[in-house]
């Protein structure tokens, strides 16, 4: 047998789709490590039903991943798979409409049984009925490959077959030459006590590997190069992973207690599930008996001289919302996570939704300001996961971190900081009285503030000389003793709002990308949409077009310069995946005419979407 | 800081005062303001002439209400305290007492903010065996907002939300802790400084969640809820004085009350003792075990003492799977 | 003795001030209910403290009442008190610095004794200091006065002294020729079982009147006349009464029993109060062990066909704001009451604040639109809880009401509607299929629409043939099943918000009080804030200014001519007591430059101060 | 309408039906979603198989859930039904059956369902004895969450979020409902039709609120939690049935099982017989006592009987002092 060729391509989507039971995250997940050591950048987004299980072979049953990678800059997933691998009738009809024309699909035959092609709505096998010409359709019969395969372990045919998975990431990993070494080790760690299993697994994943290299249907593998990246060491990381190290991160620098006060909720729970692994890091976490609790306990972690974190998703900051008040008007740090999911109500509890930033900002009763910050995609949780736990030590204040449900499971190459990296954060505890009452005695005031960023003091219980009661009814400007006085208590809705506005002192100028400098269209976005914005901008600027991007990460306050930003521009148009919540705010703010483009459907913007709106934007604006 | 072993085991870990405040030292400069006559202050009282007695630093103690005119305590203690929000305090005072082993926290809570609002903190504190002392100032009426019934109040009450009498049994909150399996459970009455105190100082030396209930009177929306037990001539017939080791007759079978029983076979027959006529009403522990308690238990996880250092922290952030680019 | 004489002024406030316990607000009730009776316009404010009864004599025990009564219409309860009652040094020294210059202070002598002169922190009499020296002061020993009065009714001292009100009450009856019979028959029903308490008030109350009748010290007596009102019948009434009439009414006029689910919470207990005591008429109130429970009980009494309502105050919403989610996604009508009050958290929880715009619009996860509806007026709490309830049952929706402190306690006649005045609304239950399926059966289609309101089916349990399931997660145009296909999400939560919309059907024009036509200042109001605002303008008017005055009854959706009316103007100005809340959604959507005017002190807006402002504008916008 | 009596007082004023429907016609046209094996199959098939029994109309049933694996099932009857939010099910369901007494009212719910989030509207729901029988499926686990630990876990168990083993002792579900004084309360196993089917009759005939506690297999996070209830060879050792007057010998005591008893006594004692090591486990009937309902008081209200007219109703919108203008 001669030597296959291998074509070189820049970039490949490629989405493992399967029943909920046939491994297809896992799939995804060793694929996507495999390009990563391998050099690649790359983005994922994992794709779930909300039923643990639906019933095999349905067509609520199937769970996808899918993962681009490219020899340059990725910033999301890719719109339109390039290779779909279907293990089943259902996965088949769920994912082939995306599958870019001209695309390759790759199937287990073995599935299409007359009982699963029902299941999936067929009425005739698409296999054989013609309705996928225009793909590259490569029928396989994975299962008996793999079970023909496994035959030597001993394993019932049931336990064979379900090695399935790695006879198709071997395949996918000879298509794309991907290195296999972490995939081999992985395996043998995983099923490190059943050698069976583990043998099972390296045999289909090399027989994967190897009927690519041997058969007649793969007559060419393709070969993506190394992207370039900053020299450093790196490693693929999820959004919810990021997000928890970056809060241990804060809280290290800050030689702070992690306290964490959480109840499980999707996508959100990973963070409580990552958080309890690290007690040796000084982290606690609490499973609550409910969000309320959570956020309570947090704040009293707070309160003992914790950093107190509690993390949920849209559902779950309604129940919080009066300990956030709380929170507010104690003036303690406190991180506030919320990773964002479809709604209202229980909505789409696996999906992905920017629709929680209103609530953020306003759902509380009074005036009850707190920060809002943002992460734009799954590494960058990290970063501002930092930056939340920065804002709310020094503030002296709650701060709500917004991610969502793409950042959440969604991975990305990430550059692991070193020793050094981390900014470092001090908590400046109280020590002593900070006052002098008119009788010349010193005293502690709980709430007088420093100058500058109008925080107030953090006074430890266990702190002799400053014993001090707090609470959630309005305090009197310094002294912080109840005071039901009319002029105090305009002075002190103010000042909080003050205080929450003077961050801008820490979050720096508007992020704008503006390479051209001519453009008179701009698109701002805040969190996830990131990536497709950021890589329609450059499809657009590559066709010749001038358009400027801005990001936001400081949702509340907007950073300083960000009105004369807006004003640059003879149009902006803010994409969201909410009804339009962003731009609300800034027409509010600075009267900008900022036009919504909006999609309320679960799912990340696709980039060809988001290039097409901004197309028909620049026609208008005249460029 | 000195550390010392106190005769609590309730109190471990937190430092003790070279020099314990005194009683009025532990009041703060606050105006206190319940209505005359309110329970409230009877309470506050035997609770500022209690704290000096456990030999702590007074900046290690702090307490925690909810919101209620029972929640106003904090304010004028001079300790360190959170009025917090309605029903909550339990929860926060968990976050705390888990993350520093060095405070004596105390929980103050009413009739609605503990059993109505707050009600599934407080199970899940006594099931969790938080080290809390949770006073419960039961005075069977809603009193901050000016006199609504309470999950405590006798059905068929007749209150301005329920003029034509109230409906649904009330809870009996010392059942309802067995429930919830509470390892520490007492009932005390405000005016009997005594016995209040007693049970506190039991409370204090408790390690766990302790539950003490409270009757406490609101001369204003409720008064003389608990008269008959507090009129000499009437509480010695009604008042049933808890000893461990000692006989109960109860519905004909007798019972040697067993505070520390696993089955909490008395606890349980002496906590149903009133049907609620207050015929006859047990005051003082009716429960005291000991079990693992929960924020020992978090701190005590081995995991936490493993090697925690920037080499371990780092490569933790690296992750399995590392590349290097050049 | 000569006959005194009485002389003609067109209005006078009056506060009547003292201690927790001295029953001023029985008083000002009372003067109130007299004045009402005597056919004046008049609008109340009652004052108390958070306490229930914080340590008498304190400055923090301090309780009052202010009236305005006058022979023209009257908004509001007057910025500064003509008269001052003042039953203690506390009192005094509370409200003493807000009388008019040249105002009448009215005390009791007894009460200003070295002692509670301390606890009011005077150093020294200001009876006798001369500070008091711009008002015309009546130092009255009202206590051994009235004490001498009921002397024949062997009632002990202290019970005896408790009647000292009534004296006021007598003395200020007689001040302003206000009728007494209601009074008297008032403390003969209300102490109908304590015959010797009866008496002594009569007589006190009688010897008050006579006191201003004999002594010297009073040389005239003034006379406000009626006020010309549309002919009918009128009653006084508060915001809260009249909110919970407006739902008694609204669920008669529907056939529906009201179902109201709610935990006490100041300043709204009072909804609760005065409905559970109409079980005769329908009404169910359940005090829930919390606000979820209330907000749910209510749900499921919706669901099961009664019109559920839940009534709180901001802490509250809080904590049903994902239980109004689920409402939302079930589309079922639901009233829900939010009287605001100080925030954020506990706040000042016996103040008013209109600080819940915001989080009654935002205040759940996911796009998850509601309409909001805010009465203007005490009175016209009545109205609003029916339009309120109204647009609940039409259009399937949860409705929030939001009232303030302000309205709840506050009063004013009423013309009380005749049987026949009310609308009549139909809950229009569905009772048999409303779809064909693709094999021509008859289905039920929870979720098919009305096509001209949106609204859905309401197909309540009983009801043969309908059975269905509903519930928070996306459910599927039409058939209403569980749907996760990104599309339908998409169009759902469009429509959804179309739905809400749609209101603008129903809820007219926005409210223009523009006399003259030729203003270039608008002041754009909601809730509460009418009255300050309205008198502000009819003061300016006089003055010979043109302003004019748009009030806002529907807060989402706006009515339909807003952007219109609001770009008629070349200044939009927008007084609330909050940091401005309605300012930045019109300035949202209409991208017109409004102007705050914010004050968060926990009172209502003086007119003077709206005023003061307002010139400034007119000045401005060169008028 | 027509109304019959029931042998089923809990039924007393729901309409029956001329031709009662078949266990076929209550399963609704929506895909069953369970992971295969998940004892929520079986208790779905139990109970569509029971409801024809009970000779109710279809559309005068509910059944309202909260949120978890179990609260799909409303989902999956052909009835009315609703599956609303976290833990609030008793809640939404007091409102329904407070004003409907037409209506047979359901609550399916899970362990973290009803004992986490919900616990206090649980409780509240038994302390008022609300006509409602709640369906508690106890698999030890959050399913739906993908297998967290739950206040039914036993201490120091393994999950996702507890890899260092969770802390804190396990509620005793049975134990909390009495505490909070529920006046029926039973437990049945998942794969025990007979048993299972007997327990549900039982509570659609008590009138209040009825907890039927459900052990339930999760095969997906939490397998085989209670295999040795199910195993032949264990389970007769393990299993003690509960009947009424039998006796039973626990901790070297002898008790009479009194379903009825006031004071609750055997119900307590056999409640805490399981320490958590399923040597001894009850399954049946623990209590089963006779109280007013919260909704037969609330419709009851004599109040409500007085004459509403119109006429009455705009006297009251007048008040006592209102005045004319002409
Ligand atoms: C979320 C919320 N709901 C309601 C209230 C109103 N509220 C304050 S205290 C209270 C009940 C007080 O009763 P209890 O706990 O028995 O305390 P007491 O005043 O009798 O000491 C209520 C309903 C509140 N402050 N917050
Ligand atoms: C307010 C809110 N918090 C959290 C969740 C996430 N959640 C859904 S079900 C569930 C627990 C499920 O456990 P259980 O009640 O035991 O039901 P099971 O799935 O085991 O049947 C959780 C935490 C939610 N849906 N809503
Ligand atoms: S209302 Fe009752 S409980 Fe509250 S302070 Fe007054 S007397 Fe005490
Ligand atoms: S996760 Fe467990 S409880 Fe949920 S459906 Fe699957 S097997 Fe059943
Ligand atoms: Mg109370
Ligand atoms: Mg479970």
């Amino acid at each position: 047998m001669e030597a296959k060729t291998a074509k070189q391509i820049d970039s490949i989507v490629i989405r493992f789709a399967g029943d909920s039971g046939d491994g297809m995250q896992l799939t995804g997940d060793r694929f996507t490590q495999e390009s990563a050591v391998f050099g690649n950048d790359l983005a994922t987004l994992p794709n779930f039903p909300a039923e643990i299980r639906a019933p095999q072979g349905t067509l609520a049953g199937v769970s996808s991943f899918q993962v681009q990678v490219a020899e340059h800059a990725v910033l999301t997933p890719g719109d339109a798979p390039d290779v779909l691998v279907a293990m089943n009738p259902a996965a088949l009809r769920v994912n082939a409409g995306e599958v870019a024309r001209g695309g390759t699909i790759i199937v287990d035959t073995q599935e299409f049984t007359a009982r699963n092609l029902t299941k999936a709505g067929y009425r005739s096998n698409p296999l054989e009925d013609g309705s996928l010409a225009d793909y590259t359709v490569h029928p396989i019969d994975m299962t008996s490959l793999t079970v023909a395969a496994v035959k030597e372990f001993g394993l019932g045919r049931k336990d064979a077959a379900r090695a399935k998975n790695m006879f198709g990431l071997g395949l996918l990993s000879w298509m794309y030459g991907r290195p296999t070494e972490s995939t081999e080790a992985f395996i043998r760690s995983r099923f490190a006590h059943k050698p069976a299993i583990r043998e099972a697994n390296l045999a289909a994943f090399r027989a994967g590997w190897n009927y690519g290299e041997t058969t007649e249907a793969f007559a060419v593998s393709y070969d993506v190069r190394p992207a370039p990246m900053r020299p450093g060491l790196y490693r693929n990381i999820t959004g919810n992973t990021a997000l928890a190290y970056g809060l241990m991160a804060a809280a290290r620098s800050a030689g702070l207690e992690l306290f964490l006060g959480a109840y499980p909720i999707t996508p959100a729970s990973d963070i409580l599930h990552e958080l309890s692994k690290h007690a040796r890091f000084g982290v606690t976490t609490f499973q609550a008996e409910d969000e309320i609790a959570g956020a309570c306990a947090a704040i009293g972690a707070s309160y003992g001289g914790a950093l107190g974190v509690t993390s949920t998703s849209g559902p779950g900051v309604c129940l919080k919302s009066e300990a956030l008040g709380l929170a507010v008007s104690l003036e303690l740090p406190l991180v506030v996570v919320d990773v964002q999911r479809g709604g209202p109500s229980t909505g789409l509890p696996t999906k992905t939704e920017q629709s929680d930033l209103l609530q953020a900002l306003f759902g509380r009763n009074g005036e009850a300001p707190l920060p809002v910050i943002a992460p734009r995609s799954p590494a960058d949780c990290f970063a501002a996961a930092v930056e939340a736990a920065r804002i709310a030590i020094r503030y002296r204040t709650p701060v709500m971190l917004l991610s969502d449900g793409y950042l959440a499971n969604g991975s990305e190459p990430w550059q692991i900081p070193q020793p050094g990296d981390l900014p470092s954060i001090d908590p400046g505890f109280a020590t002593e009285p900070n006052h002098e009452t008119d009788d010349g005695a010193r005293a502690f005031w709980p709430y007088k503030r420093e100058p500058e960023t109008l925080a107030r003091p953090w006074a430890v219980p266990g702190t002799p000389g400053l014993e001090h009661r707090i609470g959630g009814i309005e305090k009197g400007d310094g002294h912080g003793n109840i005071s039901y006085e009319p002029g105090n208590h305009d002075l002190m809705v103010r000042t909080r709002q003050a205080k929450v506005d003077r961050i801008t002192q820490v979050i720096g100028d508007t992020w704008v990308d503006d390479p051209d400098g001519d453009a008179e269209l701009l698109v701002i976005g805040w969190g996830s949409t990131y990536g497709p914005v950021a890589e329609a901008c450059a499809r657009l600027r590559k066709q010749g077009n001038s358009v400027a991007h801005a990001h936001l990460r400081a949702l509340n306050p907007f950073p300083r310069d960000l009105g004369e930003v807006l004003r640059r521009y003879r149009r902006v148009v803010c994409p969201e995946m909410n009804l339009g919540q962003l731009s609300m705010l800034l027409r509010a703010k600075y009267l900008v005419d900022v036009v919504g483009h909006n999609q309320v459907r679960g799912l990340p913007f696709q980039v060809s979407e988001i290039e097409d709106a901004l197309l028909i934007h620049l026609l208008e604006v005249g460029r | 800081m000195t550390v010392e072993a106190l005769p609590f085991p309730g109190l471990r870990g937190v430092p003790v005062a070279e020099v314990p405040a005194t009683a009025k030292e532990y009041s703060s400069d606050q105006e206190v303001r319940w209505c005359p006559g309110c329970g409230d202050y009877v309470i506050l009282k035997t609770v500022q002439g209690f704290l000096p007695g456990l030999g702590l630093r007074r900046e290690n103690i702090v307490f925690i209400s909810g919101i209620g005119c029972s929640s106003r305590f904090p304010y004028y203690l001079d300790t360190y305290g959170m009025h917090s929000i309605h029903g909550r305090a339990p929860a926060i005072a968990t976050g705390l007492a888990t993350t520093r082993g060095d405070l004596s926290v105390w929980v103050v809570t009413g009739d609605g903010d503990a059993l109505s609002i707050g009600g599934n903190h407080l199970i899940h504190a006594m099931r969790r065996n938080v080290n809390l002392k949770i006073l419960l100032f039961n005075n069977r009426i809603y009193g901050l907002t000016k006199g609504q019934f309470s999950p405590t109040s006798e059905a068929g009450k007749v209150t301005k939300s329920s003029p034509d009498g109230s409906v649904g049994a009330p809870f009996n909150p010392v059942a309802l802790a067995l429930g919830a399996d509470a390892t520490f459970v007492a009932r005390a009455i405000d005016s009997d400084r005594t016995g209040l105190t007693e049970v506190l100082r039991a409370a204090a030396a408790h390690r766990g969640t302790a539950l003490v209930e409270i009757y406490q009177n609101c001369p204003i929306f409720n008064d003389g809820a608990f008269e008959v037990l507090k009129n000499p001539a009437e509480s010695a017939r009604r008042l049933v004085r808890l000893r461990d080791g000692a006989t109960y007759d109860i519905d004909g079978r007798s019972y040697v009350h067993d505070v520390r029983s696993a089955s909490a076979e008395s606890s349980w027959a002496l906590s149903r003792l009133d049907d609620g006529s207050m015929a006859r009403v047990p005051v003082g522990i009716f429960r005291r075990v000991e079990r693992q308690t929960f924020d020992d238990q978090v701190r005590g996880n081995p995991a936490r003492a493993e090697k925690g250092d920037d080499t371990a922290f780092f490569s933790l952030l690296a992750g399995a799977d590392p590349w290097t680019v050049a």
